[in-house]
């Protein structure tokens, strides 16, 4: 029963198609917000009816489905971020090719709910790859611009690189276990649960966007507002974080699974946040945040806190989700998503009210739940270390100061107006900021510990105080800075990721790329030649000798041909005609024979 | 030394000594002059040898044979008499070089091979053992024989008789045409195809 | 007068036989040379016959194939030199080029 | 005296005999005849050579005659191309004017071969050779007013003279050593005092002197030269027909040879050289004809492949029969095709045959896929039979080098498949005659049908 | 009986189209593909009719041919057999109906296309040694004179060059055979026997060389790194559906020779060898890749993926041999993977060549480069190319994906670090497909592609069946795999 929540998106997405490309706006915003609406509904059914699901491929190999209780909040997110979504891509993409654009979201939210409810690394995976295929499909949506496609073949290319490490550590847990369940994973000990934490953190630092990964999310970019807006949300990004918070036990066997993923975290949260600052363009402002934001998460589950992190990744997806379509649709009027353009152009009043709470959501400022999620993960980060917490706070403030940056910048109520167009598109921002409003329960004393059955850090006043200061000010430095572009500072290393793209040009697709083309040339020439050098020889030889120019002398087959072409025109060369000769020729089969046979007799 | 010895080495010399003079005389008649006398050293060598009747035969037959074959040579070939000198070799120094290893590797084998000692018993009689072999145990090869000189009759008046039963033996005696009543296949058009095509070729790289 | 000096003697009427066979260009004096070899090689023949095989027969019978295949090799060869004369003029191995490798 | 036991033989000859009063005292018109003739005679001879089959195997006539599985095999495969040879013949001969003669030779010649393959006596192998060769000359010179006729003719001649001395040298020398010229005798007598030195140089001459009717390396010249000047009939006889007899006369001989005696190896390092220079020479052959001679010279390598492992493996004489069957077919099969398109050689002349004359080109593709060695075709089971027999008989490196010789024969054997069709065709391309194309696609069946049921053919040759 | 009308029905078709009535090109097409449909029908009943809890060999004919070789007309099959055997009969029927210009010669080609047909489906059925051999060279022959008669650009050399290289290979195959059959007594070329007896089994040297023999001869046809360079060529210059079918359905000969002979046949040898095999698989699987990476050719590009593929093949062959006993579970993994890759590389393959016949027919050229912006102007051919692409570096619910699961898993077991390097291919083959999708169907369209059309019905359906089998084995393998599977055990000798 439960693969009737990942199949009935992905076939509806199929079977809907059809229709949808000659439906009307309203129909499709209607039918596609359904269809997310059915998944919530059925998962709503299963967490209450206890549903699983398991699908024999063959006597070793069963897929499995299940529902945990962190399973549980990411599923729901998913379809409840994306039913505003797909509402807000109905109302507002471009017509041409919306059909597929639907059809691919709503794709995009089955195979995220595979993703979610497997319980076996086998199913993860195909949901894994799955995601990554659609979040190509939708970055390349707009193809007749050739970059998108490079952008979304990029995009793909480096998080496939990460899938690697989840088929190494399936196939080191299949090794050791047999099988591939998450159930069987404590089994593994010893080299194989090394490889297999090793493999896991590969692949969901390359989906989550950790660095050195990082950058693939600014190609991600080239897609249509709405798949951003879900891809960074809800639908592929946050695969990452779910799958170390999900097998966190399994993980924690490993000493240093923690720390690592702690200084991941880290490093991606205060990097992203300072390339964020750094960005000229709103867009990449906010992936770079969504890398920062991401970096969070890794931090809570480093410090041993997943349902934490499941916790910042439902309050950042409420927050990011209306920070993408309502930047887009200012980009759009703007005519250009960069900030110089955006700060001359009037923004739609609603829309910048909206986006006010989810830039506060992002920038964690209290009441908001994004507020709370953020010092709970400054608390956690704490019981490591006073300095890990400390830099935690640093990378707190940094998210203030780009979520102000790119509020001020963008919906800066001096260029406030009304406008009567966009109600389609502002319902789903206002959906969203509604529910943003609404985390704010979690501050509720012991609210998210006691609901959600789960340990939660304790908070230390200092800590809340440091971070509501830094908070403050993080937010008033990028408020000034939206209002006075010259003084902010810019560098292109930042801008460009610290030249993590240019690196990994050089050092990778570079060298593979001339590998490759050396190679493909060298195909012929190296590998071929070393058959073909003799042939070389012969048409040498023809051109220079006496019985050159046989009609078929193009259909040489490299080769040894070349050898006994030679060797052809010496032996016919014996065929002189002359009868003398071939008596001679006769003398010397008779000394072979004798040779032979005495050598025989002699040896 | 006896007088069997005497005879044999003197007919010995006259064989060995006429048979190279056959390649080194100016006049195919002389050559085949010279080799009728070799050949009836030998025929006396083996009347020495106590082979009666190979020996008479031998003078016979390369009589007869030797006579036809100048006769031939005076009728069809050039130079006949020997009138301009004649000196028609190749590969000389290797010829030379063969007929000596050849000399080297038989002597070796006489003076090296170790051959049954069993001498001829005296006083059998040659021609009727040879007779009784010839329509007793080897019947089959001597009637082989027979038949292979009746094949080579045949064979040599179609090769060498110039006129027919129905006019001029040779004409006509051709290959079809590729077309009907068209030429054969011409084996030297092929040589010059290939001429040809070798220019070509050369140009075409 | 031995089994030896008949070799002897047999060995270098060969080898002048084929000395002339290898080395004559005219079909007539190459087939003399072919000649010489079969007569040295019936001497020998019957050097085996009188010395080493206790004069059985089929040593003289050897003899008489081997003039066989003299006769017949010399008829035939005549013949066709006549053939090939009367067709292209030809009495020597070098005329014989037509075909090659 | 068992004249029964020649009664093929017999019957040959007095066809020949019979032949050459008809063909003399019967009008020109009437030459033809002579082919009906000999086709009888051919085929009595097969009905009374099958005849022999089925019996214990035997020496007659003195120990000079073998009837046993070999010579018996052998004469139904002379036999059996003899009457291609015929049937292929009249048309081609049609304005000779000696035609009748022409099958009283291919009567000897068959007469010949067949006593090279059933002689136990080196007289008569003498006399065979010499029977064959003798009339092999005329047949491949019989084209009296073509200069290339006449040239294959007598450098056949010239080469088979020297031969023919070179061998008759050698069995003087085995008798010599022996005092016999029956092979029981030899082989009693070598068992008893085999002198190293004079059985090396009688060896070598005999195998110098049998290549030449074997045409293989080193007296393999005239092979080419005759493919491609002969009459086309005569030429498919001759490049088939002594190969048969002097393989199964040289398998005899050096069965008698002493064990300590390395002359398998001198077999198996003729073998390598034959066939390899063979198909190097037929690399690059512009005319089909001759190509077919150098493929023939190759096909001896692979021929003599069985002739080294004869003493070690019991499945050589089977293999090597198997392989002498299929190497006749696809030989007149291909023949076959050249004397209907009327002597068509130049392998230029042959480009888009296929689609002008598909059945002849289908008859070309087939022999030369079953020289190649393409399954099931009955070359596959020829060559198969002897790779299995000469690794059996441990000769791995020979299989090898054969294995080598196949890929490069396909070259040469797709030089002329290729332009036959792939190539546009000439606007028609005119044949000889139905009945030629009958021979054609009978050998074209056989090719086929052999190794279908090569069962047969391999129960027929292991008893 | 079944079996022999599989092989016996193509053969029969393919002699009337050639010896019988002159038939007009569309009916001969239309004869041709029935009959091609018919043994596809038969291997879907035979389908039905294996029992894979039955012995190994099912539906076996034993009809003696020339008893006194051993050799028989012997057909049968194992799940193994009837996976590959029956796609390749679905891709001849693919190949057979896709549109192409047979240059007036309709009758022909179709003909030689059955001919290839009985020899391919005759040599995966075959349960004889010889009578393996027998269609193995048949099939060379099939496949030269298609590629030089329909071939472009200099196809007679290509399709030379083809049967030599591949002669050699099967040269080097009947050599082996011999080796293995010399072996046996009582001589057989009965396969079952064979796999029974293990004859090579403790002869050391001896066995080494005949493996050598057996793996040089299917690595020809295969083809791994280095004996692969007469496939580019052969590709590039054959008539599309020839090329789909050299890559569908001849190439697997040479893995599934590999697993049905030496595997099965001398698995104590097999296991000595088998790391070398699974390096040199290993090396075809980079090497291939990067090469096909560095194509700008089209075709050549996906024959280059060919050899990639093959090499995952090949090393799930040679991990699955790589032992006697241990490590049965990841070993028959590995092996059903590399069953399961040939059936989905020549599906997917196979689409993929068709795809680019229909390039060539539409363009005339290969060069990726030339093609640009075609996914609006032709949406069924870049959504079904798109597909194509993604099966073929192996996208979860389609095949190819379930069977390079199954081999890197199993290869983890046995040779972990080839595993790991061998995962470097798929990120590649991504790489090099997603880079020509991008060439040929996004960015600017040359203007002149302006009436580029888009696929016809013909086209659609044959690539659509193609495809929809494709994902209907990568999302529900079982019904191949409990086939499979037990074969595969079987072999292992874990069951």
């Amino acid at each position: 029963m439960l693969w009737l929540i990942p199949i009935l998106p992905l076939l509806l997405s199929v079977l809907l198609y059809g229709w949808w490309r000659n439906a009307g706006r309203a129909a499709l915003a209607v039918s596609a917000g359904l269809v997310s609406l059915a998944v919530v509904g059925l998962l709503v059914a299963a967490g209450l009816s206890d549903w699983s699901g398991a699908y024999r491929w063959s006597e070793t190999l069963t897929l499995q489905l299940g529902l945990s209780g962190m399973g549980l909040i990411f599923a729901l997110t998913v379809p409840a971020v994306a039913i505003p979504i797909v509402v807000y891509a109905a109302a507002h993409e471009q017509r041409q090719g919306l059909a597929r654009l639907l059809a691919l979201l709503t794709a995009f939210v089955g195979a995220m709910e595979l993703l979610l409810l497997a319980r076996d690394l086998l199913t993860l995976i195909i949901a894994w790859e799955l995601v990554g295929a659609i979040s190509w499909a939708l970055i390349a949506h707009q193809g007749s611009d050739r970059r998108r496609v490079v952008h979304a073949n990029w995009a793909f290319l480096v998080t496939r690189f990460g899938d690697l490490g989840l088929y190494i550590a399936a196939a080191a847990a299949y090794s050791r276990t047999g099988s591939f369940a998450y159930s069987e994973l404590a089994q593994l000990d010893g080299a194989s649960l090394h490889i297999l934490v090793a493999g896991i953190v590969l692949a969901c630092a390359s989906k989550s966007a950790q660095l050195p990964f990082s950058p693939w999310l600014f190609a991600a970019m080239s897609g249509p507002t709405s798949a951003s807006a879900l891809l960074h949300s809800a639908t592929m990004v946050p695969a990452g974080v779910y799958l170390i918070a999900q097998l966190h036990g399994e993980l924690a066997e490993v000493a240093w699974f923690g720390p690592l993923a702690l200084v991941l975290g880290l490093s991606t949260a205060l990097a992203a946040g300072l390339v964020a600052l750094a960005q000229p363009r709103a867009k990449r402002l906010l992936a770079a945040s969504t890398s920062a934001q991401l970096g969070l998460m890794w931090i809570a589950v480093g410090a041993g806190y997943p349902m934490l992190a499941a916790l910042h990744f439902v309050v950042h997806a409420l927050a990011k989700a209306p920070l993408f379509l309502a930047v887009g649709v200012a980009a759009e009027q703007a005519g250009s998503g960069r900030f110089q353009r955006l700060r001359r152009h009037k923004v739609s009043t609603g829309l910048a009210l909206a986006s006010l709470v989810a830039a506060l959501a992002i920038a964690g400022m209290f009441p908001l739940g994004g507020a709370w999620t953020k010092e709970a993960i400054v608390s956690a980060a704490g019981h490591f270390s006073v300095w890990v917490a400390i830099l935690t706070l640093l990378a707190g403030g940094l998210s203030a100061a780009y979520a102000a940056r790119l509020y001020f910048s963008v919906f800066d109520w001096t260029r406030w107006s009304h406008s009567a167009q966009l109600r389609l598109e502002r319902a789903p921002v206002h959906g969203f900021a509604i529910a943003s409003l609404a985390t704010a329960v979690l501050w509720l004393p012991a609210f998210p510990a006691a609901w959600l059955d789960a340990a939660m850090p304790a908070f230390k006043a200092w800590e809340l105080t440091a971070s509501f200061a830094l908070v403050v000010s993080g937010s008033v430095l990028g408020a000034w800075w939206a209002r006075h572009p010259a003084a902010a500072f810019r560098s292109h290393l930042l801008i460009n990721w610290f030249g993590i793209p240019a690196i990994a040009q050089s050092l990778c697709v570079a060298p593979i790329r001339v590998l490759s083309t050396r190679l493909a040339r060298g195909d012929d020439a190296v590998v071929d030649a070393g058959v073909r050098w003799t042939s070389r020889l012969t048409t040498w030889l023809a051109r220079h000798g006496r019985g050159a120019g046989e009609w078929l002398f193009d259909e040489i087959p490299q080769g040894l041909a070349g050898l006994s072409g030679t060797a052809s025109r010496y032996v016919t060369g014996l065929q002189t005609g002359m009868v003398h000769h071939y008596y001679l020729m006769i003398a010397v089969g008779f000394l072979t024979v004798m040779i032979i046979l005495a050598a025989g007799e002699l040896f | 030394m006896n007088l069997v010895d005497l005879a044999f080495l003197v007919n010995a010399a006259i064989a060995v000594y006429s048979g190279w003079r056959v390649f080194r005389t100016d006049s195919m008649v002389r050559a085949s002059f010279l080799l009728l006398i070799s050949f009836l050293a030998v025929g006396a060598i083996m009347l020495l040898l106590g082979a009666v009747y190979l020996g008479i035969a031998i003078f016979f037959m390369m009589a007869v044979e030797m006579m036809i074959m100048a006769l031939f040579m005076l009728m069809f070939m050039m130079n006949p008499a020997g009138l301009n000198p004649m000196n028609m070799v190749h590969q000389e120094k290797l010829s030379m070089l063969a007929g000596a290893l050849a000399f080297i590797a038989l002597g070796a084998v006489a003076v090296f091979g170790d051959f049954p000692s069993r001498p001829r018993p005296e006083g059998m009689d040659v021609v009727v053992s040879l007779g009784r072999e010839l329509l007793g145990d080897s019947m089959l090869v001597f009637e082989s024989a027979g038949v292979t000189l009746l094949a080579t009759m045949i064979g040599v008046v179609v090769m060498s008789s110039r006129r027919g039963r129905y006019g001029d033996a040779n004409e006509g005696s051709v290959p079809p045409g590729l077309e009907p009543d068209g030429t054969p296949a011409d084996q030297s058009e092929h040589a010059g195809d290939r001429a040809e095509q070798d220019s070509h070729q050369a140009h075409h790289h | 007068m031995s089994l030896l000096a008949i070799l002897i003697l047999a060995a270098a009427l060969i080898a002048i036989g084929l000395y002339g066979a290898f080395s004559q260009q005219s079909f007539v004096m190459l087939m003399m040379g072919l000649e010489l070899m079969l007569n040295g090689t019936m001497l020998a023949a019957v050097g085996f016959w009188a010395f080493s095989a206790a004069g059985v027969p089929e040593g003289q019978l050897l003899t008489i194939i081997v003039m066989a295949v003299m006769a017949v090799e010399m008829a035939m060869g005549f013949a066709l030199v006549v053939a090939v004369y009367r067709a292209s003029q030809a009495d020597v191995t070098e005329a014989l080029e037509g075909f090659k490798h | 005296m068992p004249i029964a036991d020649l009664l093929p033989e017999l019957v040959l000859l007095a066809g020949a005999v019979f032949i050459i009063l008809f063909a003399s005292f019967s009008s020109h018109k009437y030459q033809p005849v002579c082919a009906g003739l000999a086709l009888l005679a051919i085929g009595i001879a097969i009905v009374l050579a099958i005849m022999q089959g089925g019996k214990p195997p035997r020496l007659t006539f003195f120990d000079v005659w073998a009837l046993d599985t070999m010579a018996i095999y052998a004469k139904l495969l002379i036999l059996a191309s003899g009457a291609f040879t015929v049937v292929l013949s009249p048309r081609w001969m049609a304005t000779d004017r000696r035609h009748g003669e022409y099958y009283a030779l291919v009567l000897f010649c068959l007469l010949g071969s067949i006593m090279m393959a059933s002689a136990t006596d080196s007289m008569e192998l003498i006399v065979g050779v010499l029977l064959s060769s003798v009339t092999g000359y005329p047949l491949a010179a019989f084209h009296r007013a073509w200069a290339p006729s006449l040239e294959a003719g007598m450098k056949y001649f010239l080469i088979g003279a020297l031969a023919n001395a070179l061998l008759v040298i050698g069995i003087v020398l085995m008798f010599g050593l022996t005092g016999a010229t029956g092979y029981p005798d030899i082989e009693r007598e070598l068992e008893r005092h085999a002198d190293p030195v004079i059985i090396i140089t009688a060896l070598a001459f005999v195998v110098a002197g049998l290549s030449f009717k074997l045409g293989a390396f080193p007296a393999h010249a005239w092979l080419p030269d005759v493919a491609q000047g002969a009459p086309a009939p005569a030429a498919a006889l001759l490049t088939v027909v002594p190969k048969i007899g002097a393989a199964i006369a040289l398998t005899r001989f050096v069965q008698l040879l002493p064990d300590q005696l390395e002359w398998a190896w001198v077999v198996a390092a003729f073998s390598a050289l034959t066939m390899t220079l063979g198909n190097l020479a037929a690399l690059w052959q512009q005319d089909l004809r001759r190509l077919l001679g150098w493929s023939a010279v190759s096909q001896s390598g692979y021929a003599l492949m069985a002739i080294a492992v004869v003493d070690s493996s019991d499945q050589a004489i089977p293999s090597l029969l198997v392989f002498l069957a299929a190497y006749a077919t696809a030989g007149f099969a291909v023949f076959a095709a050249v004397i209907y398109l009327r002597g068509r050689t130049a392998l230029q002349h042959y480009r888009g045959l296929a689609r002008v004359r598909p059945w002849t080109a289908i008859a070309i593709i087939l022999a030369l896929l079953s020289f190649v060695g393409i399954p099931p075709l009955a070359g596959f089971f020829g060559k198969f039979l002897l790779f299995r027999a000469t690794l059996d008989g441990g000769y791995a490196w020979l299989v090898i080098v054969a294995l080598a010789n196949t890929v490069l024969s396909l070259f040469y054997y797709l030089r002329v498949i290729a332009p036959m069709v792939f190539d546009q065709p000439p606007a028609s391309i005119s044949n000889l005659g139905r009945r030629t194309a009958l021979a054609m696609l009978a050998a074209t069946v056989l090719v086929v049908a052999l190794g279908i049921w090569v069962q047969k053919l391999i129960e027929f040759a292991v008893r | 009986m079944i079996l022999t009308a599989t092989v016996a029905i193509p053969l029969a078709g393919a002699l009337f189209l050639a010896f019988g009535p002159r038939l007009p090109d569309p009916i001969a097409r239309r004869f041709a593909l029935a009959t091609a449909i018919a043994p596809l029908l038969l291997l879907i009943g035979a389908w039905f009719r294996f029992d894979p809890a039955g012995p190994q060999f099912q539906l076996v004919l034993d009809v003696p041919w020339v008893p006194s070789l051993g050799m028989g007309f012997r057909l049968g099959v194992d799940g193994i057999a009837l996976a590959v055997a029956g796609m390749s009969a679905l891709l001849f029927v693919g190949a057979i109906a896709y549109p192409v210009d047979t240059r007036g010669m309709a009758r022909q080609y179709y003909a030689w296309m059955l001919f290839l047909e009985m020899a391919s489906l005759g040599l995966f059925l075959a349960l004889d040694l010889l009578l393996f051999y027998v269609f193995f060279d048949l099939s060379l022959v099939g496949m030269y004179f298609l590629i030089g008669r329909w071939g472009h650009g200099k196809p007679r050399f290509a399709a030379l060059k083809f049967f030599i290289y591949t002669l050699v290979g099967s040269l080097a195959l009947l050599l082996g055979i011999l080796g293995l059959y010399l072996a046996t007594e009582p001589a057989t070329f009965d396969m079952r026997v064979l796999i029974e007896q293990q004859v090579l089994a403790g002869s050391g040297a001896l066995a080494g060389l005949v493996l050598l023999c057996f793996v040089i001869g299917f690595a020809i046809k295969t083809p791994l790194v280095p004996f692969h360079t007469w496939l580019p060529r052969a590709h590039v210059d054959a008539p599309a559906p020839a090329s789909a079918l050299l890559a569908g359905v001849l190439l697997k000969m040479g893995t599934y020779g590999l697993l049905r002979i030496p595997f099965s046949m001398m698995r104590e040898t097999f296991a000595v060898w088998a790391p070398w095999l699974a390096v040199t698989a290993l090396v075809s699987i980079v090497y291939g890749a990067l090469v096909a990476l560095g194509q700008a050719d089209l075709k050549r590009r996906i024959a280059y993926t060919s050899i990639n593929h093959m090499g995952y093949t090949v090393l799930g062959i040679a991990v699955a041999g790589a032992m006697l006993e241990g490590n049965e579970a990841a070993r028959q993994l590995a092996l059903t993977g590399a069953v399961l890759e040939m059936v989905a590389h020549g599906l997917i393959t196979g689409s993929l060549f068709l795809v680019a016949g229909s390039f060539w027919q539409r363009g005339e050229t290969y060069e990726i480069d030339a093609y640009g912006g075609l996914a609006a102007q032709a949406p069924r051919l870049a959504l079904l190319t798109i597909v194509a692409a993604f099966a073929s570096f192996g996208l979860p619910g389609m095949a190819g994906f379930v069977a390079e699961l199954h081999i890197f898993v199993g290869t983890f077991g046995v040779y972990p670090w080839l595993a790991a390097i061998g995962l470097l291919g798929i990120v590649i083959t991504a790489a090099l497909f997603l880079q020509m999708l991008q060439q040929l169907f996004f960015g600017r369209r040359p203007r002149r592609w302006a009436d580029f059309p888009d696929l016809d019905f013909n086209e659609s359906l044959v690539l659509g069946v193609l495809l929809a089998l494709t994902i209907v084995i990568g999302v529900y393998p079982g019904f191949l795999l409990d086939a499979i599977v037990p074969s595969v055990r079987w072999l292992i000798g874990a069951g």
